[in-house]
């Protein structure tokens, strides 16, 4: 019953189907469709019900962040900057923030930085919350949705409580964070920690000893680990193939040094491999939240003072802040030419080569039917893609 | 795969009891979080149209607008932020940044509306439902992106100061200075609270991007007294100050020393404009005060020769007989003054218009005349025995203190009044060797001083005596007897008597106190000397102020009407330069730089006056 | 790692290295030499992963400064790695053989700035944009706002004041000259 | 491109190759007309209540409309449903900011869509361009484009304000006054013009349909 | 001294009113500038008026002054009485003598409204005295105003 049977294509060039010939179906997948993430779409030649050819085309969302923000001051670019990835936005602020605090030569305190690394693990629980839902759906598989939305919207509500904000939270400011925790706040955390473990359990039954899931997940998409570095493949894709890379073990960034965790590791690198880490790697985020609570210092500042936002000049220089986010590295790469504006901000975000190189590469010879679950299970998410 | 991948999803079965996550009236029953970013709200009252949140906002989603209600006043642009949500992305950072902490946000976040043109509001003004929510977010606690605490001025310690007549604040360093320049916003709302509308957003953001010469040009636009200024100006703009309504005010005065004391006399002429070509016109100025060749300077900038009458031995007016040398150190009034000599501009010294020259041969002479001759005259203290030998005036003591006279002020010493005259005498005092007491009349909160001449006064060790009011000066009796004078005054108690107004000090009953004092320096205020003017110069005066247009010119009385039957005739009006006035002689706020001001704004009355005559 | 920034000058004509953070450092290399560093790099000492490429425009200059920025794993050390190219003709050697996501990021940088690959996969072809007319939008002169405002109609109606000039017209007219 | 004058009569889906034309209506859209009284009472009753919304995720509002149709908001019980395809949808949210190239395909399955079809934009970005108003990509006011019955503000909109918006829309349609696509075949040309006037590279039918 | 009608009470008040014309008459032939004669001259127009208020007044017969004291600051007793006509007099000079005559007139109607017996002329009185603390407040305001800034 396995599916490796599945045609695994090695890497060559790419045919050209002649689509005149009568033999080929052309059909595009999005971008109005109900089995593509996000606002994209899949321009795919199909043979019977299989998939010979792809071609990922973006920019529906291109809202042209980058050119926005040499627009903008640097303090007016921290609402912006969360807007780049839609389901995710707080690794933006980190990344931005971070840039900004290094060339700035800001230090930022003790408590803030407890409290970024807390809020980043939070939104990666969203994140995975929201995309298991995803996995599920893409596969047929209509239940899982139900539970997970409403658990990703129960975190929502406690960055609601925390930030103000359900999903666009601009908590990470430079210089550190927007505000201290409310009065009884972690309590309701560890609540709903406890909820959504709960939860998780429930899925793990239902979606990963589903049967149909696991005919349909197990051989799809199989990234050879070879491919990791030539493709450039990050977060729980890589990990998937058995490389143990993980920036915030890598990088030691935030408090993650003083957390105890380690990177979820698999081996075959499949759909289904990549769907089962990525479970582990939510458990992993609820303990790290723990931990963080447990840890966090209780007292103490929680923002550093930075320059009036109105004519903030950073000194002149350049930097690459990366962070280990949901589908892997997230970086911002940020120029200076001391004015009050950044001369170049860009951004680097990992569906943009897990939603192009790697997804035009795996879904050739894939059935028609397995194109959304596949493109699901690397994690992809268009507005990073694009910006 | 095994059979566990088909049993176990029936597991979940157990769930189908428990309470559903469904929520059963979502738009009623979830409220936004306390801290939910919703919809603006704005205390209008707070706010005073500084445009700080406009200028963070990057979606350009505020505007600025006139609000009913909310006339434009020193310290309020009568300005209102309005938003518009089809721009607003509900970041907060107005709320975060806003000076004066007016905005806010509720948690209301439903807004519906067939209409696209209806989403932009005015909160606080136009009543919305939310208006009012204790929920929502506010700038939390201890975080704030505008730094609220000043830069400390270096300062000597007041127990050094008082020692000696060394310029007690230091001045701000580079680093300070840009600093304390980065705290301002450029909201502009300073502008108008300044008498001579300095453009305060320029030379401090001058300041911000160390350009010193900019800053130095920008300040002779509207002052040339930028030295004298940046030390003793009375700074209404800080009262203005956005930054000051959620914290300590800019430094702007000392900003402004910070330029001035940047740039070399020697470069002053490199930077700043000169006239380009003399118009042949004359001009006389009575009094070389800040008011006087500060309408000197510009008047010389325009083109014409201008000649300033001073009965002093030396020009600076007030700023050098009234100010003691730790406020305001002669050197740095040589430089303002001596740049504005540079420019051509002749001061007579030693010549007073009355006695050595009148001012009807001025009017002759000159093709106009600039009165801005100040309050020299110190008012008496009005109780008997106030001709006492042992009580002297301020004003005279402070010009003493400017000369290099003996003061033989003694040991005890006491001040009555609560003025800037009476900090300074008293300061002056205390650096002679004397133990000093101010008595006034009202509450320290009621004093008309500067604050910070206040707080220093009392450091450097004068005792304030407040709700004093002077009865009486006797002769001492006994061993003192003829060497001090018995100071007679009366505790008294605020008491509001009528709505409205300011409490009235009442005398207590019986609590009268008597102190002996080697001198009693009374400074209760200062009036003109108007002798030099004379019936036949037939100018308008109104209870000892000329009478004044909007450019200074003082009016003249119809010929005829009021002049006497034997007048001579070659005194008409008509014929005679036209005579402008400003400064502590006519304006109602008399400092320094609303003479400056003045100075200003009738060397432009004069220069029009000029061209229509000429024309 | 100034032992690598020796052997880059040595080899390549590598220049300016600077240590950014202990892992994160930046060196400039001639534009000609592109593919040869970056090969170099990835084979010989470890710098297999490639995190992004993009460019700056230093307009001033007249210049255009790639930057590719790639990461040894072994050493957690990341390298941003700098070529300039002028600005009037924006050719640069295309590296999508060394890396398969290459072609991507080439592409992009053809429609945002102009920069042209030459045998790069697909590089012509629209990436996000459709039907672009104007200059490459990441350029420093295409303006974004004047374009905007000549583009997409705004809602009318808004009108704003500047708190100082209000407070003149207000308060003190007459001193407008 | 930009300064090729658009010839707008006759409308003969110029954008496309001949073969196709054919494939496609050449009519412009017809307002509607309503039946008598109590009918068209009861038709806009039974349309209130069975919104079908397109599945299209246009911007960034299409990540409140997950929660919307999961259990915790279920917007199913008020009788509002997600659908795959413009054929059988009668509800377009527009989630937030349109870039040019998605406005394409808005205009495109909005015209596919059968009436009577009611427009919902949601987020500040649809009134007045939002944060992204000086950006070259993306359009400022959605009304320019296609017609609007009802606008949600916010960024993000949540949940609850969307189920509030669909609430206002239903009492709209009932009511009679949801008058979008009437507007739209009045005003056909001028929304064609602005539509041309933005898709630089126009090459679909003029009648989508 | 007693008043027993309103035409005597009033003949009284004229003729005190008179004499402050006469008053600064008097003071504006010492005067030596042109300020002291303007603010000189504006007093007496002021108690002109006066005069002629009070001329009108008893011709209808019926007084029409407010029976509502200003009230007191309590400055103009801790002035100084000495006498301030000279050729320099000062504004503060001038303030004072005024003050000093609005009280000495003020004193003068309540010691005659207390020697009153008939109701009527009481009243009058009482209503002149009302009449001159307003004057005298008059001139304490623009004292504490103009004169006396700074205590």
């Amino acid at each position: 019953m396995k599916r490796d049977r599945m045609p695994y294509i090695p890497p060559a060039e790419r045919a050209t189907p002649d689509l005149d010939s009568g033999k080929y179906l052309l059909m595009w997948q999005g971008p109005q469709h109900p089995g593509i993430t996000g606002n994209m779409s899949l321009r795919l030649v199909i043979e019977g019900d299989t998939v010979v050819d792809c071609e990922t085309h973006v920019g529906y969302l291109h809202r042209g962040f980058e050119k926005l923000m040499e627009r903008r001051s640097w303090m007016q670019n921290f609402p912006l900057v969360c807007r780049i990835a839609v389901p995710e936005p707080d690794f933006n602020e980190y990344c931005y923030a971070a840039a900004l605090e290094e060339l700035s030569g800001i230090q930022i305190p003790e408590k803030a930085v407890w409290l970024r690394t807390f809020s980043l693990e939070l939104m990666r629980l969203a994140s995975y919350l929201m995309w298991i839902g995803g996995q599920a759906g893409s596969f047929g598989h209509g239940t899982i949705i139900q539970w997970s939305a409403t658990m990703r919207d129960y975190v929502l509500d406690l960055f609601e409580e925390l930030t103000g904000g359900r999903i666009y939270h601009m908590y990470i400011i430079p210089g550190g964070v927007r505000g201290d925790v409310p009065a009884g706040y972690f309590k309701h955390v560890l609540e709903v920690m406890d909820t959504v473990q709960k939860n998780l359990d429930d899925i793990e039954l239902v979606m990963y000893h589903n049967a149909v899931f696991k005919l349909r997940a197990e051989g799809l998409g199989y990234i050879p680990p070879d491919w990791i570095d030539r493709y450039g493949i990050t977060g729980p894709n890589a990990r998937a193939a058995g490389i143990k890379r993980d920036l915030r073990k890598d990088l030691g960034y935030l408090a993650y040094p003083q957390l105890e965790f380690q990177p979820v590791v698999g081996s075959k690198s499949d759909a289904f491999e990549r769907a089962r880490l990525r479970l582990q790697e939510m458990y992993q985020c609820i303990d790290l939240i723990r931990q963080c609570i447990d840890l966090m210092p209780k007292e103490g500042p929680f923002r550093a003072k930075t320059p009036n936002p109105l004519y903030w000049k950073v000194p002149a220089g350049e930097t690459y802040v990366a962070a280990e986010c949901t589908r892997g590295e997230y970086g911002f790469y940020v120029v200076s030419d001391g004015s009050e504006k950044p001369r170049r901000v860009a951004v680097r975000g990992p569906s943009y080569t897990h939603a192009v190189s790697v997804m035009e590469r795996l879904v050739r010879g894939v059935n028609i039917a397995d194109v959304a679950g596949l493109m699901v299970s690397l994690h992809t998410y268009p507005p990073e893609i694009e910006r | 795969m095994d059979i566990k991948d088909f049993i176990a999803p029936f597991a979940v079965w157990k769930r189908a009891f428990e309470k559903p996550f469904t929520v059963k009236k979502p738009i009623d029953e979830r409220p936004g979080a306390p801290r939910y970013r919703g919809f603006h709200i704005n205390d209008a009252q707070k706010c005073i149209g500084c445009g700080t949140c406009e200028a963070i906002c990057m979606n350009k989603a505020i505007d600025l607008v006139p609000a009913a209600g909310y006339a434009a006043k020193e310290g309020d642009s009568g300005l209102r932020p309005r938003v518009d949500y089809g721009r607003c992305c509900w970041c907060a950072l107005c709320v975060d940044v806003c000076p004066s902490g007016s905005l806010g946000m509720s948690n209301e976040y439903v807004w519906i509306d067939s209409d696209p043109e209806v989403f932009r509001y005015t909160p606080g003004v136009e009543a919305k439902p939310w208006d009012g929510s204790p929920l929502g977010y506010r700038r939390a606690e201890g975080y704030r992106l505008l730094e609220e605490q000043r830069v400390e001025m270096p300062e000597l310690d007041y127990k050094e100061a008082v020692q000696t007549f060394l310029e007690l604040v230091r001045g701000y360093s580079r680093q300070q200075a840009e600093k304390e320049a980065d705290r301002c916003v450029s909201c502009g709302v300073c502008i108008a609270s300044c008498p001579a509308h300095m453009d305060i957003p320029g030379y401090i953001n001058a300041v911000r991007e160390g350009d010193m010469q900019n800053g130095l040009r920008l300040l002779y636009e509207t002052n040339p007294f930028p030295e004298a200024c940046g030390r003793i100006c009375t700074h209404r703009c800080e009262e203005a100050c956005a930054i000051g309504t959620g914290g300590d005010p800019v430094a702007i005065r000392w900003l402004k020393r910070y330029i001035a004391d940047q740039v070399e006399l020697a470069d002053y002429g490199k930077v700043l404009p000169r006239a380009e070509a003399d118009s042949g016109k004359k001009i006389a100025v009575v009094g070389a005060g800040p008011g006087g060749l500060s309408a000197a300077y510009y008047l010389a900038l325009l083109g014409h020769s201008v000649t300033v009458f001073e009965k002093d031995s030396e020009a600076g007016g007030m700023l050098r007989y009234g100010i003691p040398e730790y406020r305001l150190p002669y050197p740095a009034l040589d430089k303002d003054i001596g740049y504005i000599e540079s420019l051509g501009v002749k001061i007579e010294r030693g010549t007073a218009v009355g006695s050595a020259v009148a001012l009807a041969e001025l009017r002759s002479r000159f093709d106009a005349v600039y009165l801005s001759t100040g309050l020299p005259a110190a008012y008496s203290l009005e109780v008997p025995g106030d001709k006492h030998p042992r009580v002297l005036d301020g004003v005279a003591v402070l010009a003493a203190a400017t000369r290099g006279e003996p003061l033989g002020l003694g040991k005890r010493v006491a001040v009555v009044g609560g003025g800037n005259v009476a900090m300074d005498a008293a300061r002056t005092a205390l650096r002679n060797g004397a133990a000093v007491d101010i008595l006034y009349r009202r509450r320290k909160e009621d004093m008309p001083a500067d604050p910070d001449e206040i707080r220093e006064a009392i450091a450097e060790g004068a005792s304030l005596v407040e709700k004093a009011i002077p009865l009486e000066v006797r002769d001492a009796a006994g061993a003192i007897a003829g060497k001090q004078a018995l100071f007679v005054w009366n505790e008294a108690r605020m008491v509001q008597k009528e709505d409205g107004k300011r409490p009235v000090p009442e005398a207590i009953p019986g609590a009268v106190h008597e102190d002996p004092y080697d001198s009693i320096i009374a400074a209760i205020g200062q009036g003109p000397d108007l002798s030099f003017i004379g019936e036949a110069d037939r100018l308008e005066l109104r209870r000892f102020k000329p009478v004044v247009d909007g450019f200074g010119r003082i009016a003249e009385a119809a010929a005829g009407a009021a002049a006497e039957p034997g007048a001579p005739a070659s005194a008409s009006p008509s014929k005679a330069a036209a005579v402008f006035a400003g400064g502590d002689l006519v304006n109602d706020r008399k400092d320094a730089i609303s003479a400056i001001a003045d100075g200003h704004h009738a060397a432009q009355g004069i220069d029009r006056w000029l061209d229509r005559k000429g024309s | 790692m100034n032992e690598l920034a020796e052997r880059l000058a040595r080899r390549y004509d590598a220049e300016g290295w600077h240590e950014q953070r202990k892992d994160l450092a930046s060196i400039s290399i001639p534009a000609l030499r592109v593919r040869d560093v970056l090969a170099w790099l990835r084979d010989e000492e470890g710098y297999k992963h490639l995190s992004f490429i993009t460019a700056i425009d230093n307009i001033e200059r007249g210049v255009f400064t790639l930057t590719y920025t790639v990461r040894n794993h072994d050493t957690k050390h990341s390298l941003m790695v700098h070529a300039d190219i002028i600005r009037e003709n924006p050719v640069v050697d295309s590296v999508h053989l060394l890396w398969e996501q290459a072609w991507t990021y080439q592409r992009e940088l053809k429609e945002w700035f102009g920069i042209d690959c030459p045998g790069s996969p697909r590089k012509d072809e629209e990436f996000v944009l459709e039907g672009w007319d104007q200059l490459p939008m990441m350029r420093r002169d295409f303006d974004s706002l004047a374009y905007s405002n000549a583009t997409y109609a705004e809602r009318p109606g808004r009108v704003t004041h500047d708190p100082a000039a209000y407070m003149k017209a207000q308060l003190y007219p007459e001193a407008d000259q | 491109m930009s300064s090729k004058k658009i010839e707008m009569a006759p409308l003969a889906n110029e954008g496309l190759p001949l073969e196709e034309r054919a494939l496609f209506c050449d009519v412009p859209p017809r307002e509607y007309e309503p039946a008598r009284g109590v009918i068209e009472d009861f038709y806009n009753w039974a349309r209130s209540q069975s919104l079908w919304i397109l599945g299209f995720g246009t911007g960034c509002g299409a990540i409140e409309l997950r929660p919307l149709m999961t259990s915790r908001f279920d917007m199913y019980r008020f009788g509002i449903q997600p659908r795959a395809t413009p054929r059988q949808s009668s509800v377009f949210v527009i989630g937030g900011y349109a870039s040019v190239k998605t406005l394409k395909r808005i205009v495109r399955s909005y015209e596919q869509m059968m009436g009577p079809k009611f427009v919902v934009a949601l987020g500040s970005c649809t009134i007045n361009g939002g944060m992204y108003w000086d950006s070259y990509n993306t359009i400022k006011r959605i009304d320019q484009y296609i017609p609007v019955d009802t606008y949600i503000t916010g960024c993000m909109p949540r949940p609850e304000a969307l189920l509030a918006g669909f609430q206002e829309l239903k009492k709209i349609i009932r009511a009679g006054r949801a008058e979008g696509q009437n507007l739209y075949a009045r005003n056909f040309e001028w929304y064609k013009e602005n539509q041309k006037k933005v898709i630089k590279d126009w090459n679909m039918p003029d009648y989508n349909w | 001294m007693d008043f027993s009608t309103f035409d005597e009470a009033l003949d009284l008040a004229i003729g005190r009113e008179a004499a402050a014309v006469q008053f600064y008459t008097d003071l504006l032939a010492l005067a030596s500038f042109a300020a002291q004669k303007s603010v000189l001259e504006e007093f007496r127009a002021m108690e002109t008026g006066h005069v002629t208020m009070l001329t009108n007044i008893r011709m209808r017969g019926r007084i029409e002054l407010s029976a509502t004291a200003a009230v007191d600051l309590a400055l103009a007793r801790r002035l100084d009485a000495e006498d301030k006509a000279t050729a320099v007099m000062s504004f503060q000079d001038i303030l004072v003598s005024a003050i000093k005559k609005e009280e000495r007139a003020g004193d003068l109607y309540a010691d005659l409204a207390a020697a009153a017996s008939v109701p009527e002329v009481k009243e009058i009185f009482q209503r002149l005295a009302a009449e001159e603390s307003r004057h005298r407040r008059y001139f304490e305001e623009l004292y504490e105003s103009e004169i006396s800034r700074d205590n």
